[in-house]
């Protein structure tokens, strides 16, 4: 049975971490400012289609992405816009994206997150909850045969945890020990189905062990614990350690998406966790770590409104696409790349 | 009374776990939410939770339970959240579904209903806004329907519950809440085979069904007003058995077929319709069969694009002009 | 984690003990009587398709199924032939069904194992494995909603256990405490696939705690020792105690199909296994319960031979059925058994 | 050299793993057995664990994996143990791989194979008999391809390996060891797209592709031999993208069709060819667009419902001579 794992400080110290828990917090603050434009452009119709808010969970994704590496890939689910941020994904890019822009990362084919970057090692998952996972199986096993130090994560839901492609893709990454980490972000309902009516156990970490490696519980409000188990948990599966489950215990602010008001859930229980908060309890250990709290605040709140600012007057510029496009994109060239092999014999 | 279609589809399941006990209802937040579309609303209040079930995300397991909850008598009315998804179940339909009662020899049945609330043209982009309804209308075993009104809506799911075979029912989100209609009271119900005659007309015939009924309908008003043509619309309504002497007959009628349909052109069900008359009204044809359909693309998001792949009524009326000419 | 179930005497005794197990002892000599036949029918072209010998597991559905009730319903699996013997339906039937005769449980419309009798509680599987469980999951449900005291069982190899369907139907059954008791037979080999590059794990049974049930092991080839768990299992199950896994470790005598040598198997762990054949086990067993076991013996199989002999002179005597039949029992009669509900209102 | 069916998707498959490492084979027993039917045979031995992957019984995962390891530059050639079992890995093949280039703006491929055993004859009945090419030929972004020859196997392999995009190839199980054919030395390809004539007539114009060509190629003959008539065979080879232009060429030059297919008749890929013909080659047509192909059933299994089901050549020479005389 897998155990809450306590937090304790990184790893590294000295000046560059000290740098890098400000960017960590960047990085939330960012991911949190940016979803929230992007619920508001929702209510005023510039963003179409469904909207699902990550509010509350970002100490998730920040923790998870930050040991990432560059040839990684990544497969985020509907609520991770933060891993577009986080893997580099220009803003404007990825609010295009949202907006079904020319310059979005699909090019206005699909919509939300379903837009992949694979430049930036981020693979566009499809709406099929779960689907996603054999997939990062599948990158990780092409790391693993090519002896590359790369690992592949997929993030799901605890609601998706009961399709059967999750099963699939964590037994055969078992068998093969595979370098791919699959990270749970427990928000304790998956649209209005409470954790109890998906499962009959307390941790999705737990089934892990059915598929031979380890499992992880953490709080995935506290940004710090959740860096720490992933910057431990990664180095191990990156160094040929096999797989690791991360369980991520959160809950998730808003509705299932912009159209869902959650009349199904107890009040008592978002003012619950409102109060764990992951910003103000990461802002908490910056000033116990000695920071100017106020002056850092209003730096970063500066530079993520600049940011978020500019990637929607970008987005709002570019061009819808053309409606003929429709038709490109379906087919690559055929035989385009197939000289990119290694063409041996003659 | 005056129901949408939402609420014609709503009204039939209440009357009919009312009618039958056998009846349940099973799917991902049917319950107290009411489904992602309030068609399910009321119903956990009215039955209780024995027969109205969340299930955990689970397609493949909606399914085949239904399937064994089915075989014993039990009567599901399973819910794919969206049409979409119906992927994630396609094994169990068409292989496990499908064949039953043909591998027990004739001695067991599967009473299942299984919606699908599908088709496009409401930004659901790639992966909410599928027409999946070819890929069963080949499957011998299985009955599909897919109403375009309230009053079929209701009582072709009333059919549906009460037919021993399992039967997959479209239902078109975009008609949920646009279009509304007068039901008389009490039970009534449409027969699963039959199409419906939508407009009589003599000079052209346009053979639809769900979404695309009504923008077809547009289309014939539109060029009768402007140059006195005569179109007949024909809805299949059931798309699995199709009605072939009503199609033969429209087709016989006015020797010019237009098909129309908002799933893709290729592999839609309008190449088996068009092939259906090709071989048996052939020399009562007076010009080639036509259809206007989704382009071949995936239904993409962008509005630019998503009205460029749909057909619309524009697009129709543009090709009954052309044919007419023929 | 679960551990092998150690066997114990029957639970209850006396007179209808004794005869219950003679009993026990005709079922598993009459399953590997009938298959050898079938085997031998396959050879000699009078069984056509695919040919899946139980050779060597023949008392793990023996074990499984003594405890059944009428009501219950039974999903086997392509190796268990003896699931229809067991649960009562006609020998000729069955052999009928093997070869594609008109009298079988099919009428000839599909081979083998897949044509089912809801008479006798038995649900025909497709080919697809793992199939079967999500059916069987949702036949507890029926028998939960209605408060019968029934239960479902679905047989499963360790290969199918790594389908998804296997998953979502564990899953569920965990959630709903559904009335469902699935049986694994471990026999180590899917097709040519070992174990180990099925599951990085030893039991299947021990994924049962990841669904919050209990799982258990025992050897399959110890007929008293499945008798003894599953009868235990089983009336925990049908007394509203939520579902089970039990796993029977066994090995597979034959190749996959009638077709495969097994080349890919040592010999050397045949000959280990067939050591451990389930009848002589149980021979010894009847032995120090002082039974006569040449009487006996003699007995059972002059009564298995005929019963044999009787089902393939009943197939072979049966017609094939007419060409014409291709197109009936697609579909029931429209509306037939509707009324059969429970109409209430107008 | 001589070759078998079999054979020369067996050497296709050497020769692309020589030619270029990034090709893998994964699959069910696709290592020591070399596959249920040996088409993966010697591989293991020549390529190693690491690229000669046996899996668990996980279809989904083996596609779903397959993807993973293709858009990072890997060219996996999957396979399904019976193209039956195809319906487990539906989602990840309709909605994960053909979007998946659409979806990434143009800047991702997904260069995979996926092989799958199938059609009927065989005994195999309703779970080793399917021919489930119909639900995949109506979904964009990929492409499906059903050689009948061992040439066009092997060429057609080689190319849909090269090819960027996912490739499913079925390959029917009754051809593996019933036809043989002298195959040139060295590496050669058959271009995914263009279907073959493989007979010239003027009569009449069977449309064909897959375990019925050999069939349709019999009853040509034997119409010939017995009044003369000039039946003109084409293979399509590929199912999609179709040759619209090769078949509305032959429409054109023989007025007749005939569309044979062991494929199920409703739905099957006939509709689409007679809709594509009867809207491009309306004028050219002097007869009803038929259809010779499997009965509206599943593949039973027993002889003479098997049998009654399935096309055969008696009753492609019945449906020439009824066409020819229309
Ligand atoms: C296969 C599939 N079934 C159903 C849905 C509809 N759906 C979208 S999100 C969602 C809930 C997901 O819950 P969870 O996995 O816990 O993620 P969360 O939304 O809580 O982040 C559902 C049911 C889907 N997208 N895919
Ligand atoms: C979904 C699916 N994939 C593949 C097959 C082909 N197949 C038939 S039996 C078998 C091996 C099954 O192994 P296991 O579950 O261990 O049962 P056993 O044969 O050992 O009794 C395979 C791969 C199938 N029938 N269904
Ligand atoms: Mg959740
Ligand atoms: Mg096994």
């Amino acid at each position: 049975m897998a155990e809450v794992e306590g937090a304790s400080a990184p790893a590294a110290s000295g000046a560059s971490r000290v740098e890098y828990e400000l960017q960590l917090y960047y990085w939330m603050k960012l991911i949190r400012g940016f979803e929230e434009r992007v619920s508001r452009l929702h209510r005023q119709n510039k963003i179409l289609g469904g909207v699902y808010s990550g509010a509350g969970q970002e100490a998730i994704v920040t923790g998870i992405c930050a040991p990432l590496q560059e040839g990684d890939l990544v497969a985020p689910l509907h609520r991770d816009l933060g891993v577009f941020l986080m893997r580099g994904v220009d803003p404007g890019r990825l609010m295009a994206q949202l907006m079904g822009k020319e310059t979005g990362l699909s090019r206005g084919k699909d919509s939300f997150l379903h837009g992949g970057d694979l430049e930036h090692g981020i693979f566009g998952s499809t709406s099929m909850l779960g689907s996603s996972l054999p997939v990062a199986a599948g990158a990780a096993l092409k790391f693993q045969i090519r002896k590359e130090k790369h690992i592949a994560v997929a993030f799901f839901g605890e609601g998706t945890a009961s399709r059967g492609d999750v099963h699939e893709a964590m037994n055969f990454a078992g068998v093969r020990k595979l370098p791919v980490v699959f990270v749970c972000e427990n928000n304790r309902y998956a649209y209005s189905t409470p954790l109890e009516k998906q499962m009959a156990i307390e941790d999705v970490a737990s089934r892990a062990t059915a598929y031979g490696f380890k499992g992880h519980v953490v709080s995935g409000n506290d940004l710090l614990a959740v860096v720490e188990l992933s910057e431990r948990v990664m180095s191990r599966t990156r160094e040929g350690g096999g797989p690791a489950l991360i369980e991520c215990k959160t809950y998730r602010y808003r509705g299932h998406s912009e159209h869902d008001p959650a009349l199904y859930r107890d009040k008592e229980e978002l003012v619950e966790w409102e109060s764990r908060d992951p910003i103000p309890q990461y802002e908490f250990y910056l000033q116990k770590r000695g920071h100017d709290l106020k002056r850092i605040r209003e730096e970063v709140d500066a530079r993520v409104n600049a940011t978020v600012q500019g990637a929607v007057e970008f987005a709002e510029q570019s061009p819808l696409p053309r409606p003929e496009e429709a038709l490109e994109d379906l087919y690559a060239p055929s035989g385009s790349s197939a000289t990119a092999g290694n063409p041996r014999g003659s | 009374m005056e129901a949408t279609y939402l609420k014609a589809i709503n009204q039939a399941l209440h009357e009919e776990m009312r009618r039958d006990d056998n009846v349940f209802v099973m799917g991902e937040d049917v319950g107290e939410l009411g489904g992602a579309f309030k068609v399910t609303e009321g119903l956990l209040e009215a039955f209780g939770e024995d027969r109205v079930i969340d299930t955990p995300i689970s397609e493949t397991l909606i399914v085949g339970a239904g399937i064994g909850a089915a075989v014993l008598g039990m009567r599901p009315v399973l819910e794919m959240q969206f049409g979409d998804f119906i992927s994630c179940a396609f094994d169990q339909i068409v292989n496990t579904a499908a064949t039953l009662r043909y591998r027990h020899g004739g001695q067991a049945s599967c009473p299942l209903v299984l919606r699908a609330p599908s088709g496009a043209g409401v930004h659901g982009a790639l992966f909410h806004s599928q027409n999946p309804e070819a890929w069963f209308t080949r499957v011998p075993g299985l009955k599909v329907v897919a109403p375009a009104t309230p009053y079929d809506a209701k009582g072709l799911l009333k059919s549906a519950v009460r037919d021993d075979n399992p039967v997959i029912y479209f239902e078109h989100k975009r008609l949920y809440r646009s279009i509304k209609e007068d039901l008389p009271e009490g039970d009534f119900t449409v027969p699963i085979g039959p199409a419906e005659l939508r407009l009589e007309g003599r000079d052209l015939s346009i053979i639809t069904y769900g979404g695309t009924l009504h923008q077809s309908l547009d289309a014939a008003r539109i060029v009768e007003k402007e140059g006195g043509l005569k179109v007949e619309v024909l809805d299949l309504r059931t798309l699995l058995p199709l009605d072939r002497e009503a199609i033969l007959a429209t087709a016989r009628k006015t020797g010019k077929v237009l098909i129309v349909h908002e799933d893709r052109l290729t592999g839609g069900i309008g190449g088996e319709v068009a092939a259906i008359i090709a071989e048996h009204a052939f020399d009562y044809l007076d010009g080639p069969i036509r259809r206007v359909c989704a382009l071949d693309a995936h239904t993409a998001f962008s509005p630019p694009l998503e009205e460029y792949i749909l057909p619309n009524t524009n697009k129709i009326v543009e090709a009954i002009r052309e044919l007419a000419a023929y």
